[in-house]
């Protein structure tokens, strides 16, 4: 699952590959072939070159929390494939896919943690899953999580990692964009803290609503943050894409985010916000 | 002989009677009662039951009412505020405060234009992160003299462009979002035209959601859909009925709270029955909104948009 | 009173002449000669170029407001001269010229008024005081006039003509603006609307206050609308100004007003504002 | 010989002193002793009573302790936050959360810079528009966690530059104003150095103002002052004199709650201390400011500035 870019550090090529568990690895960006333990202990992190590769949920829940401080909250209930939607591929099928290849049973993973002993309320999204889109499952279950840590009073951790809304929930998804900021505004009037990680890719809908107002905004080094994907950019307006466009370094120049931090340094980024920030005294 | 073609075939009949009648000041008023009649029959049929790809074909229309001319004849005195005070003004997405049936309303709504200068100028209604930074302004403002908020919706997304990246356009549709569920007074957006995705829903999370009866409102065109789910664009009018996109299929899952009915032909055969229809359907629920007590409207608010997609919600 | 522009429409040179009344008048701009009595008439916009020349406060409000509607605010007490104040002349010497001059007790007017029958509160400012500067004097009748607009919920409408605080009260002139903020407060408070009109010149401590923060702002045509005076931008950062800087037009374009108006219809554009503004219903 | 002069030739014979011990071991703690209390004695003459432009110079100096390592000593454990969400990132103007004394607070200061590199990068101090608007983001990010907002204001004034007012800093920096009127918990703002005229005041609309005894508090500079009202920038220690802009006037005025005192040769000679003072002084005032209620917070916050200058006010 590695993340490629083109020289400019603009062009990039997802690549969500079968769940496959090789012992070796290749390096879209170097070509070094990397033994994968080597590559896991790197936190997926290039040793050779430093490109970024893809972290699943539960290997960010890992990375970040101590150690099985994790605890999931129960998943809600909801009407799954409620349009009946099928493309090449039926929706229902596509959800039962994902399930078998991530071992999620949806694109977010949410619970209770602790970082350094803070208590937080933690949710990560993963991009394995179906591209780590939004629908109802998604929305409810950040909803959930959000109303959790206003009511628990601890601050709310998200990291993103989303192409955007699930299209094949229709009108539903996109609504989600709305149902999130509801409870986003929840954890407001809580007073209750909201630290969002940015990482590859943050973009539609999910920037465009919960991703894109946290009151404290870290952006992983190798994330992609924007609203609309390079392609359809030229594609609609002709424009020449300019040198790291929609980068974290970009995002960082533009106001729009706090913080650039290499991915081994996430955690630590991570407790000096949440050190300042936690707690009412 | 296609349904559209026997319909232009008659309505030039029709006009050659009229124009027959009056320049030989002929009475055919009964042979021209006849073939209106026919015309009605026809209209009516053929948009009836409309396909959804055929209903995102009149969602699209330039001509379809919306804009500017929409608001002038909608309100007594619509007074525009431009202008986000930090970036710039963006044509694209307007607003400002007018009278509807004497009470006063703040106004947003998409600007696409109807020529092709005005098309370009306004970018076919696609607003930029300036335009959603506005809306946002005009938003504080509403608040502030605590107006009710009306949304005219016509847009096919946000603007993909550079400087609306640089500008944080998905931060300003996000806080368009988050605005709107604050506001202290009742909201009522009308999708008019195409509601498409980002750039539609940021001004969309209102007390109540109203749909012309050929408008649409989808989280993807369909052509992207199909070229992202089928690889290929050409299964736009699949994705079209997969997507769930037209006013009656939103209604029945509970989206919309009401479909408004188009002339037979559509919305653009009859500019001011369409704007009178609205003014109705939005005075009308306004007027129940009102009713409501400030901490009642957020919390019913809240729990539409909390529960959306749920199990058990939808009419 | 002339203003004058560069042909760039760029620099410009504020003239304040003493109030001598000759009937004939020479635009700046085009050369012209003018009789007095026929560029009144033209409410001081030269006839041959359309240069616009200063509106006293009295003149402006004629401009505005229904004829005999205009009742001024009884003038509040203030401290004058609170720091003791003396530059080549002594402060209080500087506001007894320019109340002279004027035939004003301050850089401002303000009084209830009838605009097209519609009541208002409407303060308007006169550059000719002492360039319009902002001191205690100015901050207190701006404040009581917001307030009286609260209580009355009649529309405030202010015509800003000010080139910033008054020097000559040091902090307490600066801290007037905080003052008129919390006026306008008073204004969002009760759900009163605010409009403010932005004229030549609109800038300083007067427009990064209550200039600057009105529900709508209009701009009249020949208006300068700027924090810092061109001259300072030059000297301090070498920058070289583009053209039509800090004009209404650029103002309108950077998204800081909502209108740009020429003199002769700035009634009608207010009339138009406050006819959908004005009012509960 | 000038007092300053003598100063610098006490200190040198001090540090020999100190050297020759040290390296010959020596106890020449009793002479030390003697030439220190001299030093101290000398130093308070020369500061006591400093005339408003030597204390102009002595706010100005490019060590006087402010900025990022005065809040880094001054917090347990600063975050900083970063832009305005819209256009950028201001280094002159710098926020974010820090604890101090075990109280969660919100931070907002200017960035002035010691060395040449870092002062051209911080524009000295002097923040544009984009910064007074990531200033307004930050203190909606404090509103809506209810802390308490601190400010340390150190500036020459805003930016004047092309895009400064083409991002609307007149805008920016009254919307900061409105926005720490309204702001909903216990605001303090301490001037450090230089606080300098509408870049100062968009952070100083506080409930308590304090203010470093040699830091000054002014309209304009005094060199502005001059070069206007006496056409001649000659002026300036004049024009200093007649603004009444130290710390002493601006307390007998009413403008400012609390002096800070500074050790005898400034604060630049004693960064710890000067951070410990200002700690204190902060520390002191959020706690009275804690006990009352929102509401009563606004109210006397409201009554403070409305009547500023108004006849009757002042200590
Ligand atoms: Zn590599
Ligand atoms: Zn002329």
């Amino acid at each position: 699952m590695p993340i490629r870019r083109d020289k400019r550090d603009r062009y990039v090529e997802i690549e969500v590959g079968a769940p496959a568990e090789p012992l070796w690895v290749r390096c879209e960006s170097c070509g070094e072939l990397i033994f994968r333990r080597k590559l896991q202990e790197n936190q997926y992190v290039c040793p050779r070159c430093g490109a970024y590769f893809f972290l699943s949920a539960p290997e960010r829940v890992a990375s970040l929390v101590d150690e099985g401080s994790f605890e999931e909250l129960p998943p809600p209930r909801i009407e799954e494939d409620p349009l009946g939607f099928s493309d090449q591929v039926p929706y229902k099928e596509r959800l039962s896919r994902a399930r078998v290849e991530t071992n999620l049973n949806e694109a977010v993973l949410a619970g209770r943690a602790k970082v350094q002993g803070i208590p937080v309320i933690l949710a990560v999204m993963d991009f394995r899953f179906i591209g780590g889109s939004m629908g109802v499952g998604v929305g409810e279950i950040l909803a959930l999580a959000m109303e959790r840590a206003a009511e628990e009073r601890k601050p709310f951790v998200l990291v993103v990692a989303s192409g955007g809304a699930r299209v094949q929930e229709g009108v539903l998804s996109l609504l989600q964009m709305v149902k999130v900021v509801a409870a986003r505004e929840t954890l407001a009037q809580a007073g209750v803290p909201y630290i969002a990680i940015l990482t590859y890719p943050s973009t539609g809908g999910v920037l465009a609503s919960i991703g894109g107002i946290a009151d404290v905004t870290i952006a992983e080094e190798g994330a992609l943050i924007g609203f609309a994907g390079p392609r359809v950019i030229e594609q609609t307006t002709g424009e020449r894409l300019p040198p790291g466009f929609q980068t974290a370094k970009f995002a960082l120049e533009h106001g729009i985010v706090d913080a650039v931090v290499p991915r081994a340094k996430l955690k630590e980024e991570l407790v000096r916000a949440l050190s300042v920030l936690a707690g009412e005294g | 002989m296609t349904g559209e073609e026997r319909l232009r075939l008659l309505e030039e009949k029709a006009a050659e009677l009229r124009r027959l009648a009056q320049e030989h000041d002929l009475d055919l008023s009964a042979e021209l009662a006849v073939l209106e009649q026919k015309i009605a029959a026809l209209k009516r049929s053929i948009y009836a039951e409309l396909s959804p790809w055929a209903r995102v074909q009149l969602a699209r229309r330039p001509d379809r009412p919306s804009g500017l001319p929409f608001v002038q004849a909608l309100c007594a005195g619509f007074y525009e505020l431009r202008g986000d005070r930090i970036v710039g003004d963006d044509p694209a997405l307007r607003g400002g405060f007018g009278k509807i049936g004497g009470a006063r309303v703040a106004l947003l709504f998409h600007q696409r234009g109807t020529t092709p200068e005005e098309q370009r100028q306004s970018r076919f209604g696609m607003a930029s992160a300036h335009g959603y930074w506005k809306a946002r302004r005009i938003m504080e403002v509403a608040a502030r003299l605590r107006l009710p908020l009306l949304t005219l919706i016509n847009t096919p997304g946000a603007y993909p462009g550079v400087q609306a990246e640089a500008h944080n356009i998905a931060g300003a549709i996000a806080t368009c979002i988050w605005q709107m569920l604050r506001h202290p007074a009742p909201t009522v957006a009308v999708i008019l035209g195409e509601g498409g995705s980002g750039g539609a829903v940021a001004l969309a999370a209102a007390d109540r959601v109203l749909m012309l009866e050929n408008a649409t409102y989808s989280v993807i065109s369909p052509e992207g859909a199909a070229s992202i789910l089928w690889k290929d664009a050409k299964f736009a009018e699949k994705a079209a009925e997969n997507l769930k996109l037209t006013a009656q299929d939103l209604w029945a899952l509970g989206v919309v709270d009401e479909v408004i009915p188009e002339p037979p032909g559509g919305a653009h055969t009859d500019f001011l029955g369409t704007v009178e229809a609205v003014r109705q359907a939005v005075l009308h629920h306004l007027r129940e909104l009102s009713t409501k007590p400030l901490d009642e409207l957020l919390r019913l608010r809240y729990k539409r948009y909390r529960h959306v997609g749920s199990a058990g919600s939808g009419h």
